[in-house]
């Protein structure tokens, strides 16, 4: 009960390697065009790399090398759904029988398969769905209708590629403590731009970018540490690298010095990184007094809302205050101000290898 | 009411549709009057009183019936070996393959005087095959089985182009999908594929009816004409002609009837999406 | 109304285009015909329309243009005249002849018109609507033999591929025919007395822009060199 | 090596294709089969000596010339009219418009033969539009503009129908998306909807281009069969036919390579994604 | 230089009215297939209605009632761009050739259509995909390209439906910063799922609710006091609902009291509404000692992450309290739980009316 995955696709830049436990669930995160969905294109047999190997449960699915293709599983045999990006609901079907028609396709009678179509169309919140043409949808129920019709393959691997991403606020949220309950226990692979999908549905995450894994790791490690830029920033933290000056802090290219703790002492002159919350960010207008460590000065590019805060942006840091300080520091877009941030609230740790440092 | 005029684009459905450039109204118009004149021409000389009986004659009758039969059943063999073609050509990748699109087009340049020759050599007594058929006890020779035969040799590859082009056009996402949800691909040809083909696969099917019906070179050719057996309605309108030339197109409108009559059943069989 | 020599010097001699309308039939001998019409009038051009006789004639009727018609039988003439479309009478040129016509090497062992009627014979005939199959009931009348035949084709070259491709034992068709069909077939006569003669006429039409020319033509078919040539190709003397 | 039947299912593509069902290729070679073995036999029966001579007689290359004019200008015509025909048929709504479909079939299904008297019941002097025609000077029948009528008028269905077909199965998402970006209908036809059917535009365009070249029946009926003016290749070969059917049958290898030709052409012009 | 909408469009269960003065952007929020995109339709001249009027700068776009068609013009003449929530992406044109679609139709020269259309691909952060074939994307540099399409037609009215719902958050930042810079002076619809669209790039917004328009406002006004329940539940708020017993208290149909500060009394037996921050409410596992006004009891349904917090859901209510409160409290799914807010921290209202209420 496993996944292993190695591939290449060279047209799309793509060369990446994974080992999933059964049963769990990885979410994979990237940048537009990074490759996450021709990953699972490569999992579900609609792409086929030049060189790879898929191994799912034991099964072979997939085996390219240089002498040829050694094996090949089409797409139909591979128990394996694909929920994509973009829903492609069968036009010619209604919503019923598009989700009825993976059960079909396994053998079930047609009223069996109804039935088993209806039950997933309510888990997802389109239970009222159930007799529209596929055409006369709007874009968030067709989104759901196709989350139904993957679910209902009941497949061995379930390949999501952001099954979220149009859903309202209290669907997106229904569907979302759904999929929870529906993962469970089941080999899923998610594709996500939603720090909320990470933090509920993912038991690892792998980030990509430009067709490479640069970080692994349990989900909880990578959003409360992350190590490459791509994640911090979906996370909402601010990482900053540099090399290390001694063992508890490091200097950035530009001069910055950040202290912080580290779970082991950084070894001089090696690269590192730090972390640290937004939240964990003061903002003066001028350099505060006292001790001037973890100070830096920068223009404010950008003010925004976040939840009852206010995220200031000084160009890759951000400072969660309150509005209140905002309007006492009268702080507008352009201001210069001085972030400094206690050597308490940040972690420090040696910087990732090219290849990511997978955790286990 | 000085505004009626403001009216006149009438939006019929909720989905208003992007509008057609006015002036394809011209050229349209002008093929609707090129294709349509010589039917009026043609009704202007029939003599509607001696329309009936010839009509209802036996020669034309039994001309009739056997044309029907023979086009169902080569229009049947044109879906049963033209769909898998057109499929294989649009969606497999072989050595060879453009000669065999090149090969699924001859019998269309092919003058259908010569598409018989061509059968004649094939599946006739001296043919390539006919020693073969003989002994397998097969005579195609001056027998139906040679009409429906011609129909489907010059018929097949209306059905196989054009469905063909719809295949490119409508590219395989679809099938991707279906596949990626378990099903194998006889199912996804069979619930997938044909029905989002459905407006090309009928298109293509009336064009082969179509031609099977008014097929007659590659017939009298190749399988004779005797009355019952294999003179279909066109080689009866070819004898008719000989003597009166007015009364094979009076005989001709039957076919007009019938495919008007095709035309209407192929649109209601349509899905309707 | 202007012909189709409209621009070319209406005086007939030297130079002019003569359009000849012919049955498909003589499609050989009025080919050289042309060629040596031509030598002899040097400058001329004959272009030659073939195709069935009625289709010609009803080509006519619709205004085609043309200065020579020529037909295998006397009633489609006839219905030429009839529309006024000829400027004089037709006068007859060849007469044809009905033959028994077999594959090479006759594998049915066919012998005599009366060997046709054989339940195990493929025999095909032209349908009795086109002159050849008219002529063919004649020859069923005055032998007393009545053919099931297994086609009645709608014309002579039907009959005809069918017997050289070996489809049918025996087909009946004209003399001519099997002359012209060479190798592939070979002829067995029906006795005079039991066979019908068809006869071929020719015609300066009324529309001709080149009347004189047309009339040259006309008698060169009907002259000796015409007869020679008609002779080649298996037709016989008016 | 053992395992070298594994490495058969060769992936050519990055795009790995949904595979088609195994047995469409029964079918599909039987269709091969069916088209391929009477160009087999045809083949066998061409005496190669008298090829040559034979295919570039005057006469011959007179008579492929014209086919080759006429066809293209038949093809061209067909486009003009039937493209514009096509669009109104399958985006507009208008009373009467399944008449006008039917219309459109109609010289499908009308033999060559009767589509050429219809034809001369139209413009042949007696005709509908005769009169008209002569007082304005032009004659139509019997000259190479009827030998062009003739054709497109047969080929014409062809093209709407297929291009009809396609048509719907695209639908026009695209072309809203263009009317959005403040494209004309004329621009959205040019640069959208037109370059979208490509495949089905060239498939069309291939059939009645295919059936232009080979139409005979109505052409000896209602443009004659002179030399050089109206005969074109498919008269020819009926001609030759008179005296000699291995003539005609070696003549229509000529029609078949023209043919192979165009495939070929179209192919290549065919846009690349 | 303003826009008047009313339409009603029965198979859409569509009908609208509304008002926009020109250069101003209007958010439109809603549940999945509450009429969005079909008001967008309408205004684009994809979707005719049964009847409405459209009014742009003085032109009649449309003006359809009970007697006909009165006034109709075709899409191409309307000079409004609509980005679909669906790419579409010409397939057969290049990412630089389908951005330069909507200059050349405008009659530029193609050099010039080039030039901008590579001007905006810059904008979108996607210059680099100008010479990839359109269907060689990825989900979101297809979305990327299909805005800067869309925004390269210059339109007098833009329409954008969930215009950066695929971007990666970078992307989406950058887009954001670019969109609100394009916008100013713009007349602009935007539909969106995501707060931070309505934060940074509306000046108002209503909300859509089965076709009808259940609240309309400035955007800080909505944000800060939702009156539906869905948009209360997209900006996190908790909104509670019931009859005034008092000035300055409601009850709930459950019979829970909420006390609360009102800006004019309410009127006794009328519907009122409240609405608090999730910050303000605490969580305890006895009911607290003290004033018991504004506590309810409840079963905790869902734990989430919230950047540093965590988001307590009780029922539809919601409480953020730190990580270490949760550990403290030991809380887990299924707990029955006190939540309490103090009455200062909560806003009492009128009930808006069946049709909303508009602010202006
Ligand atoms: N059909 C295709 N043909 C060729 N290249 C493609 C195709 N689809 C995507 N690409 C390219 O391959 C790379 C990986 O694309 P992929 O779709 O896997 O990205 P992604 O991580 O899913 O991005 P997104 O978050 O935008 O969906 C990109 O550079 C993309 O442009
Ligand atoms: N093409 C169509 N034909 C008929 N009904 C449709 C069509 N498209 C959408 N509908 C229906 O019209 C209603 C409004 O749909 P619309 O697309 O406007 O919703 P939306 O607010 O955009 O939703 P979403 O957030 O999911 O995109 C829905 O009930 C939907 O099912
Ligand atoms: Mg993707
Ligand atoms: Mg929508």
């Amino acid at each position: 009960m496993s996944l292993h995955l190695a591939a290449s696709v060279p047209d799309r830049q793509l060369d990446v390697a994974l080992e999933r436990p059964g049963g769990t669930s990885l979410a994979v995160l990237g940048p537009n065009g990074s490759g996450k969905s021709s990953l699972l294109g490569v999992l579900a047999g609609l792409l086929a790399p030049a060189r790879g190997r898929v191994e799912l449960d034991g099964r072979t699915l997939l085996d390219v090398d240089a002498t040829g293709v050694r094996a090949w599983v089409p797409a139909h045999r591979r128990r394996v759904a694909l929920l994509a990006q973009d829903p492609l609901l069968f036009p010619h079907l209604d919503v019923l029988d598009n989700v009825a028609f993976g059960p079909r396709s396994a053998g079930l009678p047609r009223r069996e398969a109804r039935a088993l179509a209806r039950r997933w169309l309510g888990e997802v919140d389109a239970g009222d769905l159930a007799d529209r043409p596929a055409h006369a949808l709007s874009g968030g129920q067709a989104q759901r209708v196709a989350l139904a019709r993957a679910l209902a393959a009941e497949p061995e691997l379930l390949l999501l590629d952001e099954p979220l991403a149009s859903l309202d606020v209290d669907v997106a949220g229904a569907v979302r403590a759904t999929l929870g309950r529906v993962l469970a226990g089941r080999t899923t692979i998610l594709v996500t731009h939603d720090v909320l999908d990470v933090a509920l549905l993912a038991d690892d995450v792998v980030v990509l970018e430009a067709g490479r894994i640069v970080e692994a790791g349990p989900a909880r490690d990578v959003m409360r540490m992350p190590r490459s830029a791509f994640a911090a920033s979906l996370f909402g933290l601010n990482l900053v690298t540099g090399v290390a000056i001694g063992p508890e802090a490091l200097r950035t290219p530009d001069g910055w010095i950040v202290a912080g703790l580290a779970d082991q002492p950084l070894s001089q002159g090696e690269p590192a990184l730090a972390v640290f919350q937004p939240a964990a960010v003061s903002v003066h207008l001028h350099a505060p007094s006292g001790s001037p460590r973890n100070t830096v000065a920068g223009l404010v590019t950008a003010l925004e809302p976040l939840g009852h805060l206010v995220r200031v942006r000084v160009g890759d840091l951000k400072a969660d205050i309150t509005p209140a300080a905002v309007a006492d520091l009268g702080l507008v877009v352009g201001n210069r101000v001085h972030l400094a941030v206690k050597a308490a609230e940040v972690t420090l740790d040696p910087a990732p290898t090219r290849e990511g440092s997978p955790r286990r | 009411m000085p505004d009626s005029a403001l009216r006149s684009p009438r939006l019929r459905t909720r989905q208003a549709p992007v509008g057609l450039p006015h002036w394809a109204a011209l050229p349209a118009g002008l093929a609707v009057a090129f294709l349509g004149l010589p039917l009026l021409a043609m009704l202007s000389r029939v003599s509607w009183g001696q329309f009936p009986a010839l009509v209802t004659s036996e020669s034309s009758r039994a001309a009739l019936a056997l044309s029907l039969r023979t086009s169902v059943a080569a229009t049947v063999l044109c879906l049963l070996l033209g769909v898998p073609l057109a499929l294989v050509l649009a969606r497999a990748r072989f050595p060879g393959q453009h000669l065999v699109r090149a090969l699924a087009l001859l019998p269309l340049v092919l003058p259908p005087v010569v598409a018989g020759i061509a059968l004649l050599y094939t599946f006739g007594r001296r043919g390539l095959l006919g020693e073969t058929l003989q002994v397998a006890g097969i005579q195609v020779a001056f027998s139906t089985t040679a009409v429906v035969l011609a129909q489907t040799f010059v018929a097949m590859p209306f059905l196989v182009i054009s469905l063909e082009g719809a295949l490119r056009t409508v590219g395989q996402r679809y099938d991707e999908v279906a596949a990626t949800l378990g099903a194998s691909p006889t199912t996804v040809l069979r619930r997938v594929t044909l029905p989002l083909l459905a407006p090309a696969l009928a298109s293509g099917t009336v064009l082969a009816f179509a031609r099977a019906l008014g097929e007659f070179g590659a017939t009298i050719t190749f399988a004779g004409s005797l009355q019952g057996v294999t003179r279909t309605l066109p080689l009866e309108i070819y004898l008719q002609r000989e003597t009166d030339a007015d009364a094979a197109v009076a005989l001709s409108l039957v076919l007009v009837v019938v495919s008007a009559v095709v035309i209407a059943v192929s649109r209601r069989t349509r899905s309707p999406w | 109304a202007s012909g189709p020599t409209e621009g070319a010097p209406a005086s007939a001699g030297a130079g002019g285009e003569l359009t000849v309308l012919a049955a498909a039939s003589l499609q050989s001998p009025f080919t050289r015909l042309g060629e040596v019409f031509e030598a002899t009038f040097p400058g001329t051009t004959v272009t030659f329309g073939f195709a069935g006789s009625s289709d010609l004639v009803a080509q006519l009727q619709q205004g085609a243009p043309g200065d020579v018609l020529a037909t295998a039988d006397t009633a489609t003439m006839g219905r030429a005249a009839a529309d006024g479309l000829l400027s004089g009478a037709a006068q007859p040129f060849a007469t044809n002849t009905m033959v028994i016509a077999v594959p090479a090497g006759n594998p049915a062992g066919i012998g005599a018109f009366a060997d046709l009627a054989a339940p195990d014979v493929a025999v095909v005939v032209c349908a009795p609507q086109v002159p050849c199959g008219a002529a063919t009931a004649q020859v069923e009348a005055s032998t007393g033999v009545t053919l099931s035949p297994v086609s009645e084709e709608g014309s002579v070259t039907d009959v005809l591929g069918k017997v050289s491709t070996g489809q049918a034992d025996a087909g009946v068709v004209y003399v001519t025919d099997v002359a012209a069909a060479g190798d592939a077939v070979e002829g067995i006569g029906i006795p005079p007395d039991a066979n019908t003669t068809n006869s071929y006429p020719i015609a300066v039409l009324a529309a001709s822009g080149a009347p004189e020319l047309a009339g040259r033509f006309r008698d060169l078919v009907l002259g000796a060199q015409g007869r020679e040539v008609l002779a080649d190709a298996g037709f016989g003397a008016p």
